[in-house]
């Protein structure tokens, strides 16, 4: 159904509820709905598992949410970075779950829930500890471990423009988990810089196609 | 479904074009929509102006317009059944794997699909009949079957030699398993639901004289 | 390695040899890398597995490959059409083997090749003749049905432009199986029809990245 | 490998620098590289102008260029050590997923991997030690691992406390199996294939030296 524009991005938050899985894109900075995730840590739903490929850093973002006790499970390739301490913490204290995934895993397992895929056969993580108690099968010669989707009831994602129908461009390497989470979640949320008219956005530039986007907030310029 | 769907009916059978308009009316302003080839693409044809229904082909694209007349005629730009369209504005292009992946991952709202037959329990019969010297090519049948959340069938009610086409049990090879939520036909629409198989529109015909046709119990949701 | 140019499509194709499975792109005419299929029926490879959406129209391409006796087997969706006349007869005639594959799972199967997935369970074609002795699961309350890789030997692809380096755009719905196809094939050709420098492309507009392109041969306009 | 790999060899042991214009020097014009975060970095600086080396970084780009500097740092614009870079004529953008796809695909000719370990049968363990407060953080490194269609690892051969990190197998948890196919040291470099582990080049010390300090089977490949 029709996209969404928002101009409060609380509003376009306001909906999620305790213990949803969360998608939030981003690869560092690049990408980082910011917006979105601070609109969520106004509002107050709690047991969270997020789904991302880091585990916030500093003390913004997901890296706040994380510290308000919002976030029961972490589902990340790489919590572990200079400025993680937040997430350190809790980790260590046993206060937050953590499911390491292969970077690959983790955009091939969102893709898969996007794409009706029910498990497939990857071959990253064989005979490793991330792969432990996992069906494994050869095929051709190759082992394989079988993985499974992973689908969030909302997805944040930070894109660079979007149309008034919701089609979204993104901008050099901050496009990265942005376009396969956008097909997972019940529920997609973009934050977007800049707003253009239906007809403005050329048609094969569009990475995520309107069908995908059910609400869009544009970022207030911070300066 | 939207009750105002149930107070409109006919009092003579319908012609393809009437079908049609039918489908056309009960999709939603906004909905994302394959209408497959043949009758289901007249349902197009049909869509008021300003419903932002947004039609997807599985050749790679959203937002498909009519079909390209003259000028408009380009070879790179073609729907699912290789006619020539044109595009509408906010238009996307996409690969075939990222095409499908849309249809599989259940993310059209609606896809309208003519069919051989359709099963009391919406198994979906549309690819092939068991002639002699058929050729199987099923297309995209099977994945626009299982992929959108809901799927409508457009089809006469019976064949030319007055068989029913919705059956008990198929008799010609599936499509898809369970997977046909409404059947718009020229006398009658039917829900399909876990309840059973609904009547919920005639055109022409009461409903015991439908149910006297067809091998099936039907639920009479014609007067709600 | 680096993309290398042809002003012949034949010495671009010289090198396809017997018993090869050949991907060919395009949907319809959309796409449908004709210079190329014209000198693959130029040299002299035969036993070829061809693996396209249709099995050729009329007397030309696909279609003339098919009347020469040089294909074994067609992998496709839909090859019954009003003008596969061709096929039709050898295939009844019993000269020409078929494997008849639902499109989405077409797209998929080639997909998974190029990303070197080994297998995967697929929503579509579940209780069809088309997933007769198919192994299946029921996962999460849904039955799937596995399906393997289709890799090529050679892919024949159409592209609108390429630049200097080998990366290609396409042009609207003509896009359809190039993409997918680049991806899972030992040597890829392409044939396009404008050559530009590198650096004209927009970067956020490359749709298939010189990585996959072997051969790029510049369509000769007939007119 | 070129043979004229095997005829240079050192008197001196490497530093990082040595090892990764040692590196840089193997691979061959147009090849699609991409270097792992820290050491392998190093190797970006040692590529010959005109190379025609195309760089990949997992988080969606092929045609990296040097670390971008003053005006030039764009934050939609880094590596996958989130160091901001710069993009070369004839770039390309893509999604996370098809960048991965790309990796485990085969299709990234060369990998530059750090490692805590490489085992005589080409095991890799570099994304996690056995620290008692260690969170595990694995990132790309498995995917990295096991897509190239050839596998490089730089590191130094001993830990500082003089252990060999190349072993006959590894102790720290593993990142994929069988997948090296080559090691770059500041004292040597090896091939590890089906026949074994050879040593090409030495620095700094003589193939029986290092067959004293290894706890495997060594071929000598250094005079061909």
């Amino acid at each position: 159904m029709s996209t969404r524009f928002y101009t409060d991005a609380g509003e376009a938050v306001a909906e999620i509820q305790d213990g949803s899985t969360v998608l939030i894109g981003g690869f560092g900075m690049a990408g980082m709905p910011v917006a979105l995730i601070d609109a969520l840590l106004q509002q107050d739903a709690g047991d969270l598992t997020v789904v991302s490929n880091n585990a916030g850093n500093g003390d913004t973002g997901l890296a706040a949410l994380l510290a308000a006790g919002r976030v029961r499970k972490v589902v990340c390739s790489f919590p572990r970075q200079a400025d993680s301490y937040v997430f350190d913490e809790l980790y260590r204290a046993g206060k937050v779950e953590l499911e390491v995934v292969p970077q690959g895993n983790l955009a091939e397992r969102i893709r898969a829930a996007g794409a009706g895929i029910g498990a497939f056969f990857c071959p990253t993580g064989v005979g490793t500890l991330l792969s432990e108690g996992k069906e494994t099968r050869e095929i051709d010669g190759r082992t394989y471990v079988l993985e499974y989707p992973i689908r969030g009831d909302v997805a944040l994602i930070g894109a660079y423009r979007a149309d008034r129908m919701g089609n979204l461009v993104y901008r050099k390497t901050a496009r990265n988990f942005g376009p396969v989470m956008a097909t997972a979640a019940t529920t997609v949320i973009a934050q977007v810089r800049e707003i253009v008219e239906t007809g403005a956005l050329d048609p094969e530039t569009v990475i995520t196609p309107s069908i995908y986007v059910d609400r869009v907030v544009q970022e207030v310029d911070q300066a | 479904m939207n009750p105002a769907i149930r107070t409109s009916h006919g009092n003579a059978p319908l012609d393809k074009h009437g079908i049609a308009a039918l489908v056309a009316g009960h999709i939603p302003d906004g909905a994302f929509v394959n209408l497959g080839i043949g009758r289901p693409t007249l349902v197009a044809d049909h869509l008021p102006p300003g419903s932002g229904v947004v039609l997807h082909t599985e050749n790679g694209m959203l937002n498909m317009g009519p079909a390209a007349e003259g000028n408009d005629v380009d070879p790179d730009l073609t729907n699912a059944g290789k006619v020539p369209v044109t595009e509408m504005p906010g238009a996307a292009y996409f690969h075939h794997a990222d095409s499908f992946a849309m249809m599989r991952g259940g993310h059209l709202d609606i896809c309208v699909l003519g069919a051989y037959q359709v099963s009391s329990g919406g198994d979906l019969a549309n690819w092939q009949t068991r002639a002699p010297d058929a050729i199987p090519a099923v297309g995209g049948a099977m994945d626009l079957a299982i992929g959108a959340k809901q799927v409508f069938v457009v089809m006469t009610l019976f064949t030319k030699g007055g068989t029913p086409k919705l059956v008990r049990e198929c008799s010609y090879p599936l499509t898809g398993l369970g997977c046909v939520d409404r059947v718009y036909t020229d006398l009658a629409v039917f829900d399909i639901s876990p309840r059973g198989v609904s009547v919920t529109h005639t055109f022409g015909v009461t409903f015991d004289e439908l149910a006297a046709r067809l091998d099936m119990p039907l639920l009479d949701g014609t007067n709600p």
